[in-house]
């Protein structure tokens, strides 16, 4: 039942918004719809962690732990983005950057896109979960155009294209899954149900799989942002407001992490070998390796962040490419953690980038004298997310760096590379920005920054106590991914 | 136990008053060597009592350091004259102290007096102690070495066991003694500020160390700092003497020994001397940079001397 | 060798769909393209009505339906307007020059083709034989993309691989289930819409549609 | 087990908790002055002490384990008190507690951040290294390891308005980030897998094979190394210490540096189950060069802290030293002699730990009362300041390493080891010990030199500025920091003996032999690692009898002739004016030195010729790593980010083409 709520609520909200969504009263508006799917999320997840693995609505939906903790962060992240996003927002619309027909877009499409990620999660259909996807872009592309800057219109044109280009694989992958498993299944709807496919995955004709496999990668990785699918990445982050770059990087780039996850756990059923495995961990690590060089080079906050996801969603493929219990454990962490940390992060620098007018890195200076909340933000949320103890990040790049230096030991130098290089690249940077005397004026007003310490308050738990619940709920789902 | 006392009593107090004695008798040689018309054997008592009546005068800014500074020097040279084997071994306070003890008494003194040149803050006084110390740090090393190369024939640090070890051999070449024993004589010229480093001789400023250093100390505090360097320049030989001709050194409390004991000492230090006193006629002084060559040298003998004794005598 | 005579209609139908493809690759003018790209949609929806009389599945009716009503009326209609209300019509060189792209093309073809080998031989649908075509028209459109310098081509040709992929679907398992083909197509609509106003922003902010406009986000 | 009983374990948890505690209440009123510097910070020096005692306590014991309900769902925070770690947390609880003593006398409102906010940095610094010397698995340590860098970040960029001060702090969190990860991939070859990272299970496992072990190892001396400031690995502490205030700099020298060489001995006498002798050659090399270059470096610098600073470098080169004996003489079964060894090491780290925590006061007393840490400005300050100068006066033998104070003993016991060495099988080390042995020598020798310099142009001499006469003298709270390391110092120095049986306990723990027995052999009062007539030292009866002789003369020339004392103007041989200017300088002291180890140094000079308008003299003495390996590293990143920056040139048909052509390659790759 609770699922019809996480579902309808975002959908109900996006259509309300889309006639209401240009009120003054709509970024509340925005904000409870988010808070009640938030809700509903919980209820859901709880009765999952009770009752086990459900299906509805003959099998359209099913919700299994792995599954449902991503709906609850999806939730949960984009509740705490509209409420960042209501003063925010407002701001921008009062600097005129915004006219009220693009609010009322902005609302709308923003619930809208909730929708589609919550959908892609919940869908047992992968037929569906790809249309979800491709909503999402679609959702999503004119909202990075918003501010109708040529820059703005630049990267969404890259974002609509490129990942429209790759998303189509996916569907080629997806026809082939279907392909294979019709031959098992019969035709009819039930060859593309997860649910089935993972009853029968070990029957499904390898060589068809594999190839399926590379289109789905290709198409969701382009989503994930892998090297070197990862172009449309920085630019949409950078030129788009900062809820979507938020929205973006903490939660769509999980999404379709979640989409390769899912084929893999098929494809290796059906294959056998670890091709599968060895595809992301190479990926993950090239990731990681080029957007480690990036940073060093980044001259746009938000870019520089941007390219940091990159590498944490590198990151996080290589860890479930190894496998195993403790390293699909490692990678769920880390994408939790990762989102929270990111969005917390793209909070603080949207604040600093409103309070300075700009998002050079090279112009802010001195944040903690001028603003000391955003300044601390900023700088605990990047510790925290270059993986510093005893914030969360660092629990889970530990568990995913020793498990390497164990079983695939030739990735660790790459990785002792990569890391020191981000470290010193984003570190740098933001030291900067947030040390240092400025000639700014203290500013009248620093913005409650709820959101931003709420976030780095849970990432700092998880490093510290995770609790036994969420425990077993990541246990369950890595047993799940085999 | 009263007897050990005794003794150490004893040869305390002859290697602190006889101190002056070997310096005299130095002095002595080397104006004979020099056709010069000499001083007489108790001169140096004469000074320090000369000095010891006159009134102290101290510079304004001279701090309570400054003149302490002698007392802890006189003291670290009365201990090392007790810890050395001079006449005796198994004095009840050489278990207080080893070789590398030893080395440390003499640093903790030298760093005493280097503190209190630069006390005053003339240019002449940090100089000197600047200079001091540029020798010291490799002079200490050097002498460490030295000390190393008999500590590892004897399986031992402790001054005693060494000399009774090299005392009671059979008589047997070690080429390692050898080095060492080079070696030593230099890092003892250097130390004791004597030619080709130092000049004890000297009046002008610019080439002194020891000297420069002392320049502002008077009266008893000058005698203290004088009689000081004479009981190292004497302990000094007497390490020489017992490391490299350890013939003769009784043990503690054997009473009816001690007078020839005493002897044989005298005759090592006259010898001692004289040989001094040659070295520094037929040698120049050096320009202050070319000491770390000198003790470099000496370094590297000692050096070589452990690395010979591995070689050849085990 | 005898086929049955639905699947040689199948084939032939296949093989057209390649033709159209390598015609677009070559064409230099967009309103031919849309042309090419309506004519491929009926080719589109005449193979699955072929399919779903051979098989007999109601459901790829509808979906034959759908495609002719979206990929050569609604689609092309709405190009058309498009360019004509932002009067373009000739697309000027592409990046690489014809002869190449063609080789590139043919190039792609027989490596799809040995890509689909296997699988064909495993299949038995009675248009197993298409599934290389329809990969290598995929790639085909794709590398369309690459090579056209301005947006409105590159929108078509991410349509025509729209095209492929539902070729494939109808040839390879006689189409996806309906929701998924709704979904699609839905997607597919709502996708040209959006397209259809970057033109319009595009084209206000730098008042041309050449994508040479959209080079200055980069690593500098 | 009940939730709490009353035994050294829990205690030392209890002060940990106590310590953030306090942090966090300095968060209360963040910005009163007072309630930090006279309620927070002496109740947390008094908690060291609380620690100091339980950790003496438990040295006795035998360990006590813990399992905290935090930490990984399968791996909660485990904690283990042994005598190592007893050891450590009683060095950390007397150091702190002298620290914390001072720094409520030292903090000052307005400078730098809030003082609540100092305090919590510096609880949490406190805590985190309690921690460390108590984690019981992979995990919490490297927790408490990084919050400990973390910690002493902020403390070290606490005036973060200054961009030196940044670009230091940047330095070192950089380096210490950098050693994590060596020491994080290191317990991921320890580890008994399947996520059990417990440091029970590390013991237990064998590794993989030799080369594994190498691996581990290796790792393990890259990452503590650069915590600890090993020799390439330095460069950071130069720039840190003295950027960080005095306290914060005393501990982190003091204290934190030893938090590596707790790191270093935990893995490789504890958790490693592979002894090769060529590491603790490896390890004793890499010492000595450190060693050496540290002393050198401290010999020609002109900043009092970062003189200190490279002191630092130095002792940690002379406690790896030890390390590396000891390992040696482990893996060649010589038990008695590797515990030797690391009483050696252990006993100079207490020592570096009261000494060179009493000079980083002394410079911050210095400090506040002067503002320069320019030695070329100072002088002449135990006329203003004579207390701190007599504190310091002490310090200053110590780490000279002169008799009888604490720093002799341990140098003392290290040349005793390195005697011993000729008992080793291989004829090649035995050929390497003396060439060890000198250069060790050389470096006790050179320290003294470097300290006599810091002494004598701090304190001694005219003061080279006029506004140094009025400095003042340091404040109670300072004085009783100061006199309470002071005494340590003393004490550690007179009566060693205790001590060292102490000591027993660890090195039992740690290569299963002690050398307590024979050092009571013959008494409390000797000293006698092996036995009476191999070696002996008394450091009481050596203090005795010098002052008894100093107390005997005084009297004497006091009785028999006069203590009468005239002032008058200083010596001017000849030339008519002398100003204060024209004391030796720091400068002129290192010159020698540079002149002599010229090759160790980067040296740029600017002599002025006669025909200069405005003549100067200038000369900058640089490391030279930094040129070699530092920047090189750096550039080589820069090209490389370069070239791939190549990959984004914006245009979207290229971008097309990468996807095509991953999707070909795969596509060919997975047939």
């Amino acid at each position: 039942m609770e699922i019809f709520f996480v579902l309808g609520i975002p959908l109900a909200g996006g259509l309300t918004l889309a006639l209401v969504g240009n009120r003054n009263y709509a970024a509340e508006l925005n904000s409870l719809f988010s808070l009640a799917t938030f809700l509903a999320a919980l209820k859901l997840a709880v009765r999952v962690m009770d009752e086990g693995p459900l299906l509805v609505l003959d099998e359209l939906f099913f919700v299994d732990p792995f599954n449902v903790f991503l709906v609850t962060l999806t939730a949960f992240v984009s509740f705490t983005t509209t409420l960042f996003s209501r003063p925010y927002m407002r701001n921008e619309q009062a600097k005129g950057k915004l006219s009220a027909r693009m609010m009322q877009l902005y609302h709308s499409m923003f619930q809208a896109f909730g929708f589609t990620m919550l959908l892609a999660l919940l869908t047992n259909n992968i037929g569906i979960l790809w249309v979800a996807m491709e909503a999402a872009t679609l959702t999503t592309v004119l909202l990075v155009s918003l501010y109708r800057t040529p820059a703005s219109i630049e990267a969404a044109w890259k974002y609509f294209i490129l990942c429209g280009v790759g998303i189509a694989q996916a569907l080629f992958g997806t026809i082939l899954v279907y392909f294979a498993a019709e031959r098992v299944l019969g035709s009819g709807g039930t060859a593309l149900l997860w649910t089935h496919l993972y009853g029968v995955k070990d029957q499904l004709e390898p060589t068809v799989l594999g190839l399926a496999f590379v289109f789905l990668l290709v198409g969701y990785g382009t989503k994930v942002g892998l090297v070197p699918l990862h172009n449309w990445l920085p630019d949409a982050h950078a030129e788009g407001p900062t809820p979507i770059s938020a929205v973006l990087s903490g939660l769509l780039l999980n999404v379709a992490l979640y989409a390769v996850v899912r084929s893999k756990a098929l494809v290796d059923g059906a294959l056998g070998t670890p091709l599968a495995g060895n595809l992301m961990m190479g990926f993950g690590l090239l990731s990681v390796v080029v957007a480690a060089f990036f940073l060093s080079r980044q001259k746009d906050v938000k870019r520089l962040f941007a390219y940091s996801s990159i590498e944490h969603m590198g990151l996080t493929t290589f860890a479930f490419g190894m496998g195993g219990p403790v390293a699909t454990f490692a990678a769920m962490l880390h994408m939790t953690v990762h989102s929270l940390t990111k969005s917390a992060i793209f909070f603080a620098v949207g604040h600093a980038a409103q309070k300075t007018g700009t998002q050079v890195i090279a112009d802010i200076r001195g944040l903690v004298i001028t603003n000391p909340t955003i300044g601390w933000g900023l700088l605990l949320g990047s510790l925290a997310i270059l993986g510093m103890p005893p914030f969360g990040v660092f629990a889970s790049e530990f568990l995913i760096l020793t498990t390497a230096m164990r079983e695939h030991a030739w990735a660790t130098p790459f990785l002792l590379i990569a890391l020191g290089v981000a470290f010193a690249a984003i570190f740098g940077k933001a030291q900067g920005m947030v040390f240092g005397d400025t000639t700014a004026q203290r500013l009248p007003h620093s913005p409650a920054l709820v959101p931003v310490f709420v976030h780095l308050a849970l990432v700092l738990m998880l490093g510290l106590y995770i609790p036994p619940y969420l425990a077993a709920w990541y246990r369950q789902a890595a047993q799940l991914l085999g | 136990m009263i007897e050990a006392i005794l003794s150490q009593l004893f040869q305390t107090l002859l290697a602190v008053l006889l101190a002056p004695l070997m310096l005299g008798w130095i002095n002595n040689c080397r104006a004979w060597l020099q056709n010069k018309s000499a001083p007489g054997l108790l001169q140096p008592y004469r000074t320090l009592r000369k000095l010891f009546h006159k009134d102290a005068v101290l510079a304004h800014n001279a701090s309570s350091l400054f003149r302490m500074a002698p007392y802890i020097i006189f003291g670290c040279m009365v201990l090392a004259a007790s810890i050395v084997p001079v006449v005796e071994t198994n004095l009840p306070f050489a278990y207080a102290a080893d070789a590398i003890a030893l080395v440390g008494v003499f640093a903790l003194a030298r760093v005493f007096m280097a503190l209190a040149a630069m006390d005053i803050g003339t240019a002449f006084g940090s100089l000197g102690a600047r200079r001091e110390m540029l020798v010291a740090f490799l002079a200490e090393p050097a002498l460490l070495m030295v000390l190393f190369t008999p500590a590892l024939i004897s399986q031992s640090t402790s001054l005693n066991t060494m000399v009774a070890t090299l005392g009671q051999r059979e008589f047997a070449l070690f080429p390692s003694l050898a080095y060492a024993a080079v070696a030593f004589v230099m890092v003892l010229l250097a130390e004791n500020a004597r030619i080709p480093i130092d000049n004890p001789a000297t009046h002008l400023e610019l080439t002194m160390i020891h000297e420069a250093m002392i320049l502002e100390y008077s009266a008893r505090h000058l005698a203290l700092m004088e009689w000081a360097a004479a009981i190292k320049l004497m302990i000094y030989c007497a390490i020489g003497i017992a490391l490299f001709m350890p013939w003769g050194i009784v043990a503690a409390g054997s009473w009816p020994l001690l007078p020839v004991a005493t002897l044989v000492l005298a005759a090592k230090l006259l010898v001692a001397g004289g040989g001094l006193a040659v070295l520094e006629t037929v040698s120049a002084k050096m320009r202050i940079f070319r000491a770390p060559e000198f003790l470099g040298m000496a370094f590297l003998l000692g050096v070589l001397g452990m690395l010979t004794h591995f070689l050849l005598e085990r | 060798m005898s086929l049955p005579f639905s699947a040689q209609l199948i084939n032939l139908m296949a093989s057209l769909l390649l033709l159209i493809a390598f015609a677009m690759l070559s064409q230099r003018r967009i309103l031919s393209l849309i042309y090419l790209f309506a004519w491929q949609g009926a080719v589109l929806s005449a193979n699955t009505l072929i399919v779903a009389w051979t098989t007999g599945q109601p459901h790829l009716y509808y979906s034959a339906l759908i495609t002719f009503a979206l990929k050569v009326v609604a689609l092309p209609w709405l190009l058309h307007r498009l360019i004509i209300r932002l009067n373009i019509k000739w697309d000027v060189e592409t990046l690489i020059n014809i002869p190449t792209t063609m080789l590139i093309g043919i190039g792609l073809v027989i490596f799809s083709f040995n890509l689909a080998l296997p699988i064909s031989q495993w299949a038995e649908t009675i248009t197993r034989s298409t599934l290389g075509i329809a990969i290598a028209s995929v790639l085909l459109s794709f590398l369309m993309m690459i090579t056209r310098r301005k947006a409105v081509p590159q929108v078509i040709g991410f349509l025509a691989m729209e095209n492929g992929l539902f070729f494939a679907a109808t040839s390879t398992t006689y189409g996806m289930p309906m929701v998924v083909e709704l979904g699609i197509a839905l997607d597919v609509l709502v996708g040209t819409f959006i397209f259809g106003i970057f033109f319009f922003q595009i084209r206000e902010t730098f008042d041309s549609l050449d994508i040479r406009n959209l080079e200055k986000l980069k690593e500098d | 087990m009940p939730w709490f009983e009353f035994i050294p374990l829990n205690i030392v948890i209890g002060i940990i908790l106590f310590w953030i505690a306090l942090g966090v209440a300095g968060l209360i009123a963040p910005s009163n002055l007072r309630y930090v510097t006279h309620a927070l910070l002496p109740v947390g020096a008094v908690a060291g002490v609380v620690l100091a005692a339980a950790a003496f306590a438990a040295m006795t014991q035998d360990a006590a384990v813990r399992v905290l309900p935090l930490g990984l769902p399968d791996l909660p925070f485990h904690l283990r008190l042994d005598a190592l770690s007893a050891f450590f947390l009683a060095m950390l609880g007397l150091a702190s507690a002298g620290v914390s003593v001072f720094y409520s006398g030292y903090l000052r409102a307005g400078e730098d951040n809030s003082p609540g906010l100092t305090c919590l940095q510096f609880h949490l610094f406190l805590a985190s290294m309690a921690a460390i010397f108590v984690a019981d698995d992979g995990y919490l340590f490297m927790v408490a390891w990084e919050t400990m860098a973390l910690s002493s970040y902020f403390l070290v960029t606490s005036n973060h308005r200054d961009a030196v001060t940044r670009s230091a702090g940047f330095l070192y969190l950089l380096i210490a980030h950098v050693g994590a990860i060596g020491i994080l991939l290191c317990f991921g070859v320890l580890q008994g897998g399947g996520g059990d990272y417990t440091f029970a299970t590390m013991r237990l496992v064998e590794p993989a094979s030799q080369a594994w072990a190498t691996v581990a190892y290796l790792l393990a001396l890259f990452g503590f190394g650069a915590k600890a400031g090993l020799l390439p690995l330095h460069v950071w502490l130069p720039e840190a210490h003295p950027a960080a205030p005095s306290p914060v700099s005393a501990l982190m020298s003091g204290v934190m540096l030893k938090t590596a060489i707790y790191g270093l001995l935990r893995v490789t006498f504890d958790l490693l189950n592979a002894q090769v002798w060529w590491w603790g050659v490896l390890t004793l090399a890499l010492g000595l060069v450190t060693a050496l270059f540290g002393v050198l470096f401290a010999a020609v610098q002109t900043d009092m802290k970062r003189l200190l600073a490279y002191s630092s470098i130095e002792n940690i080169g002379i406690v790896l030293i030890g390390i590396g004996l000891a390992v040696t003489f482990r893996a060649f079964d010589m038990h008695a002699l590797a515990a030797l060894a690391l009483v050696a090491a252990l006993y100079h780290c207490i020592n570096h730990a009261f000494f060179k925590c009493l000079l980083f006061l002394v410079t911050g007393s210095v400090l506040h009362a002067t503002n320069e840490r320019s030695l070329g400005r100072l002088g002449g300050l135990i006329h203003s300041m004579p207390v701190v100068a007599w504190l310091a006066l002490i310090g200053t033998l110590a780490i000279a390493g002169l008799p009888p104070l604490n720093g002799f003993v341990s140098e003392w016991l290290l040349l005793q080891a390195f005697l011993l060495t000729p008992g080793l099988p291989n004829s090649y080390l035995n050929m390497l010990v003396p060439v060890a042995a000198a250069a060790l020598a050389l470096t006790f020798a050179l320290s003294g030199y470097v300290m006599v310099k810091f002494y004598g142009v701090v304190f001694l001499g005219q003061p080279r500025e006029e506004k140094l006469k009025a400095a003042h003298d340091a404040g109670g709270f300072e004085r009783v920091g100061l006199l309470w390391l002071a005494v340590g110092c003393v004490l550690l120095g007179v009566l060693p003996v205790p001590i060292i049986l102490q000591l027993g306990t660890v090195t039992t723990q740690l290569v299963g032999a002690s050398i307590g027995d024979s050092v009571v052999a013959s008494g409390w009062l000797f000293i006698t690692p092996i036995a009476p007539e191999r070696a002996s030292y008394s450091p009481l009866i050596f203090l005795l009898v010098i002052a008894a002789v100093v107390l005997l003369v005084f009297l004497l020339v006091r009785g028999f002739y006069h203590g009468r004392v005239r002032r008058g103007a200083a010596w001017d041989c000849g030339f008519p004016l002398q100003t204060a200017r024209m004391q030796d300088t720091a400068e002129g002291f290192g010159q020698p030195i540079k002149q002599i180890f010229e090759l160790f140094f980067r040296i740029e000079r600017h002599v002025p010729t006669p025909f200069d308008r405005a003549p100067y003299y200038q000369s900058r003495t640089e490391d030279r790593l930094w040129y070699w390996l530092y920047l090189p590293v750096s550039r080589a990143a820069e090209r490389l980010s370069g070239w791939i920056g190549v990959l984004q040139r914006g245009r979207i048909h290229i971008y097309l083409i990468y996807s095509f052509a991953t999707l070909i390659l795969l596509l060919a790759f997975a047939r």
